[in-house]
């Protein structure tokens, strides 16, 4: 049972990674990771729409007909990132101003519709809530590490807080979209490199 | 007047002729063994017909072709076979060959006279005489002369193309030819075109031979023939002498892909051949002698020689004197699509243009490519070579048919231009053997 | 065969319809909770630009004309500038302070939406940037003091003409221009068919 | 006997090999480099030239050594890198981006495979990565002769058309044609002097290193282009780097398609997107971004098959 959950909970981690191994939602991570804040707060947002996503299908996966699924799956997750888009504008006007356009998007998140599609609508409860908080960690594990280097190179900072001092000139492109390709490319490109040879090493055993 | 030559592709390669290029042919005797490989020509092998220890004379068949695609060998020396096994082979790395031990008599066999025709014109006995004194092309391709001059009935052949074009670097041996033997040339020409009846005739020549060309122009307008003898400069460009392109250059008439050059009514025939033809006719000797340049920058005295087909390469050797450097390569034939040779223990072969030994040895650290288009632009085909590369690293051997890599001539240029030093005719060389394997099965 | 093909269909519509309807519900609990709340936070939003405008004035109304609607109200001056509302700004003795103007004006990621303060001696008192989807780094710039500083004081008559009397930021001339236009046509408009406020409020 | 070695036929190469060929492109650098070193003075460009070939080729040997690639730093490709990278930059820049800009344009290289295998021009790579990450430095341009910051004509022009180019020059057509052909004008290191230019041209053609149609279409596309958009077409191939781009940036072998016609559609698609971007787009000059997006269709450029010699139709029956 716990090595259940631990395989649950880090699966996302690297093997499963939604962003760096399924390639999916790249959309959202290329625009939201200009800046840790933002991204922390993607991740957040991501995180809930996710898990109470799971878990609502999960419950409801007796009585949803298999015809219907999609449709269903959409409202479901789209009430949700509506529930949220309000709680945001209410409560935490300064992050849905960052988070701009995304918000919405997280309906057309590829990664949610999959998880839920693969997942929590075979699954139980509980390994759905598990499931969601593993995928949700590993997106925020790679939009974070796309986000630290982009903030660091494009604007000198980190969390808003200046890094090297008023000399530094931070090079913008890593700031612009193709920056964010570029760093998005390397980091898939140095994971593959570990993994392959993680995996080389695990045959030679 | 404007110089003709072939289009696309194609470059002038420096080609050091002038080492022997005003070397009179002189005669060589052969030393104590000859080799005689039974495969010295495009075709099948022949079959010997003498045995171990039987007495040979000059002239002797000693090994009968095999069918029409084939070619008869004859003895060069008087002597005695020793025996009939493998040896080294100049173009196969290995082969069966008649070993003959020359006992310096040089005693002709005394059947050997000139042929004599009906006095009607046979072309059929004129053909298989021909094919009897087993004369092959001279020019290095040694496909049977016999084939050549009997064309398919449905072909209409009317122009006769001589080519003294000889692009290869080093070689002089068809310059000289056309320099001392013209009488043998055009004799040779005569008796071939009273049988085939050609509407004109072209001499295609390489305006590198300046004298050659004016020579042969003189001797034209002093001897008038009954057909219009053409003798054409050409532009000093690598490969004029291809088949192919030498029919382009001088007609302008395009060989399709996958035709021979009876399709657009063209023969092509090296002087050397004509002379062979003229020589087995007038005297009736068969195909025993070649003239070939000895050259290269290791050679002491390079030469152009005469030489009794089958004799080693060491023997010639000698004859030139020996070495002024260490050789690191020997080629046989010109340097563009001669073969290697490991040793000097090789004969010389009805097709051996040439004996190139070349001191330096070319890098053969391949790098990247660096997409110049050279290979593109120079390619005498109209063929893209890089992709072939491409292709067969990959193994896509299959999709080499597309961009038509059977229409490769094999000059080599892509190779010999490429600044990353690809050997790119290798890898056209191994896909046209995987094709080959693969349509084979 | 038929029949039941029915029964299904309309089972099934009945199925979504009802998750639709338990969503809208949900939907509509949530947004009648947090209205109230949103409201005021866009309210704070604008009030607290204002503030940094004028930090003396206590309050803020909205100018309407005689029907007590917004004058100016979603007026387009230009193809990409467009005129929101004005505001009066008074201070405590209920002293008229000047003007706020609020509008918009596209930029190279879209609207900006400016307020500035109009001084009643034709001066711009100060600017700031309520919203803006500019490039971060370049064009988000917009919102650097040392750039919006450079409108304080101007008046109404000056060029606004950026590399001349606006120092654009850097590789951000759309931006730059964008603002400097955006203040320059919207305050041109308001002077010119102001006379009628300024008429009312001297009565 | 002795053996002899033994390799397949052609037994004799050509003198001309990859290094060659990069050193001649960086020969013909040297006349417009000579020109931009006059007229902005020695240190502020030559200081800068030599660091960015210094660190390309360190970058060069740093990634090879990194990768486990057979070193070939110096094999002159890394040094013509660093070299244009260094003339398409404006005189008296900080020192320090050069470098990053070599480094960045190496890695871009590398990390497809080296040299042979990089589907954008490294050089220009390098730039557009300058030009995106330090605009500001990217953009200040000094006087010619002076060390007071100007702006360029094509700047000026997108700023305030053609009337405030003249201004520029006495406002006389022919004083500005002039002193823009003698690169006397703001703009990068390599692409102000024309002279230089078209000298540095007619070398890599007489040595056959490039073949004419590249540059030749370019020019010609943006010349007919600019004419028809009712621009003086004279003013727009002697601004900006058209061709400084044109004749050695265009041409790179590796990006920049192999057959004839391909090299014509490529070169007129680069100056015509030049001439796009100059025009409609918010920048007031396009050649790097031109040339750069061209790279990309080479592939498709030259995913062509060429006929062979002698070739027939088969009837399709």
């Amino acid at each position: 049972m716990k090595t259940k959950i631990k395989q649950l909970l880090t699966k996302g981690l690297l093997k499963e990674n939604p962003v760096f191994v399924l390639m999916l939602g790249l959309c959202s991570v290329l625009a939201v990771s200009v800046s840790v804040i933002n991204a922390l707060g993607m991740t957040l947002a991501f995180t809930f729409v996710t898990v109470l996503s799971e878990v609502t299908i999960s419950v409801l996966r007796k009585w949803i007909p298999k015809s219907l699924r999609i449709p269903i799956f959409i409202v479901i997750i789209a009430s949700f990132v509506t529930i949220l888009q309000f709680l945001l504008q209410a409560y935490f006007p300064s992050l849905n101003k960052a988070l701009g356009i995304f918000i919405p998007l997280i309906v057309v998140n590829c990664i949610i519709i999959g998880r839920i599609e693969s997942f929590a609508s075979k699954k139980p409860v509980f390994d759905s809530i598990l499931d969601g908080l593993g995928i949700s960690l590993g997106y925020g594990i790679a939009i974070l590490s796309i986000a630290i280097v982009r903030e660091i190179l494009g604007n000198g900072t980190i969390l808003g807080y200046s890094l090297f001092g008023t000399s530094f000139e931070p090079a913008l492109m890593f700031i612009l979209p193709p920056g964010a390709f570029l760093v998005i490319g390397i980091e898939i490109g140095i994971i593959n490199h570990v993994s392959k040879k993680a995996s080389r090493k695990e045959a030679s055993k | 007047m404007k110089i003709k030559t072939f289009h696309p592709g194609g470059m002038h390669i420096p080609d050091h002729k002038d080492r022997t290029k005003d070397k009179p042919i002189v005669d060589m005797a052969p030393g104590k063994d000859l080799l005689y490989p039974l495969s010295q020509h495009v075709g099948i092998p022949a079959e010997p017909i003498v045995e171990a220890g039987q007495e040979v004379l000059i002239g002797q068949l000693i090994a009968k072709a095999q069918g029409d695609f084939s070619s008869n060998i004859h003895a060069s020396v008087s002597g005695i076979v020793k025996d009939i096994k493998e040896y080294p082979h100049p173009i196969s790395g290995l082969g069966t060959a008649i070993h003959i031990e020359n006992d310096f008599q040089y005693s002709m066999l005394p059947s050997i006279k000139p042929p004599c025709f009906e006095s009607e014109i046979n072309l059929k006995a004129f053909v298989s005489f021909i094919q009897e004194a087993g004369i092959v092309g001279m020019g290095g391709a040694t496909f049977p002369t016999h084939l050549k001059l009997n064309p398919p009935p449905d072909s209409s052949v009317d122009t006769y193309i001589i080519n003294g074009a000889e692009c290869e670097p080093y070689l002089t041996c068809d310059h000289r030819l056309m320099l001392e033997k013209t009488k043998e040339l055009f004799d040779g020409l005569q008796i071939v075109q009273s049988y085939l009846r050609f509407k004109k005739v072209i001499v295609g020549i390489e305006n590198n031979k300046m004298d050659a060309i004016e020579h042969l122009q003189n001797y034209v307008q002093e001897n008038p023939m009954d057909v219009p003898v053409e003798i054409v400069p050409l532009v000093k460009k690598y490969p004029q002498g291809a088949e192919k392109n030498l029919i382009f250059a001088t007609t302008n008439r395009i060989v399709p892909v996958g035709k021979l050059p009876f399709s657009v009514g063209c023969i092509v025939q090296n002087v050397g051949t004509l002379i062979a033809i003229s020589q087995a006719i007038r005297e009736g000797t068969p195909m025993i002698y070649r003239v070939l340049t000895a050259s290269g920058d290791c050679l002491q005295e390079p030469k152009n020689i005469r030489v009794p087909i089958g004799t080693l390469l060491s023997d010639i050797v000698t004859f030139c004197g020996g070495f002024v450097k260490d050789p690191k390569e020997l080629v046989f034939g010109g340097p563009m699509m001669g073969v290697n040779q490991r040793s000097q223990d090789v004969p010389v072969l009805k097709g051996t243009s040439g004996i190139i030994f070349l001191s330096t040895l070319e890098p053969l650290h391949e790098t990247s490519c660096i997409r110049c288009g050279r290979c593109i632009e120079n390619c005498p085909a109209g063929l893209m070579p890089y992709r072939f590369v491409e292709l067969a690293k990959k193994n896509h051997f299959e999709d080499a048919n597309h961009y038509f890599v059977n229409s490769c001539i094999e000059c080599g240029l892509c190779t010999y231009n490429c600044p990353a030093r690809i050997p790119i005719l290798n890898y056209i060389r191994v896909t046209k053997q995987e094709l080959k394997r693969k349509r084979s099965r | 065969m038929k029949q039941n093909q029915t029964k299904q269909i309309v089972t099934l519509g009945i199925t979504l319809s009802l998750y639709c309807i338990i969503a809208a519900l949900a939907l509509s609990v949530t947004y009648s909770v947090t209205l109230p709340q949103i409201q005021l936070q866009q309210k704070k939003a604008t009030e607290e630009s204002m503030k940094s405008i004028y930090p003396d004035a206590i309050s803020f109304t909205l100018c309407t004309d005689n029907e007590q609607n917004p004058i100016f109200h979603n007026q387009v001056i230009d193809n990409c500038i467009t005129l929101d509302c004005i505001y009066e700004g008074r201070d405590q003795t209920n002293l008229l302070l000047g003007y706020l103007v609020k509008g918009s004006s596209l930029g190279y990621g879209g609207p900006i939406v400016f307020i500035y303060g109009l001084d009643l001696d034709d001066t711009i008192h100060s600017v700031s940037i309520i919203e803006h989807s500019e490039t971060p780094g370049l064009g988000a710039n917009v919102i650097k003091d040392h750039f919006l500083n450079q409108f304080k004081g101007k008046l109404t008559s000056d060029a606004f003409l950026v590399k001349q009397d606006i120092t654009p930021i850097t590789a951000s001339t759309i931006t730059s221009k964008a603002l400097s236009e955006g203040i320059k046509k919207s305050v041109t408009y308001v002077r010119e068919n102001i006379t009628e406020l300024t008429n009312e409020n001297e009565n | 006997m002795s053996n002899y070695v033994i390799t397949a036929s052609p037994h004799i190469r050509n003198k001309i090999n990859t290094a060659f060929l990069m050193n001649m492109v960086s020969i013909s650098l040297l006349p417009a480099t000579i020109g931009g070193i006059v007229i902005f003075g020695w240190t502020n460009t030559l200081p800068l030239i030599a660091l960015s070939i210094i660190s390309a080729v360190v970058s060069e040997a740093l990634f090879q050594k990194l990768l486990k690639l057979p070193m070939s730093y110096l094999d002159g490709s890394a040094i013509v890198t660093g070299f244009l990278l260094a003339l398409c930059c404006p005189p008296g820049i900080p020192l320090w981006l050069p470098v990053i800009g070599s480094f960045f344009a190496i890695f871009s290289k590398q990390v497809f495979g080296g040299l042979g295998h990089n589907p954008f021009n490294p050089a220009l790579i390098g730039r557009a990565f300058l030009v995106l990450s330090f605009p500001a430095h990217m953009t200040s341009w000094l006087k010619p002769f002076d060390v007071v910051t100007t702006s360029t004509p094509l700047a000026v022009f997108s700023e305030k058309g053609m009337s405030g180019v003249l201004g520029l020059f006495q406002g006389s057509v022919s004083t500005m044609h002039k002193s823009m052909f003698w690169g006397i004008r703001g703009g990068c290191i390599g692409e102000v002097f024309i002279l230089g230019l078209l000298l540095g041209l007619a070398l890599l053609l007489l040595t056959k290193t490039i073949q004419w149609y590249v540059p030749v279409t370019y020019m010609g596309t943006v010349f007919l282009v600019s004419w028809m958009l009712g621009m003086d077409p004279i003013f727009s191939i002697l601004s900006g780097g058209v061709m400084f781009g044109a004749f050695f940036m265009a041409t790179d072998y590796v990006t920049s398609p192999m057959l004839p016609q391909s090299k014509i559609i490529y070169g007129f698609g680069c100056g015509f997107i030049n001439v796009m971007i100059r025009f409609f787009a918010n920048m007031p000059e396009g050649t790097t971004f031109a040339i750069l997006l061209m790279n990309v269709i080479t592939p498709m450029l030259d995913n062509r098959i060429k006929k062979p010699v002698g070739f027939v139709k088969e009837k399709t029956s």
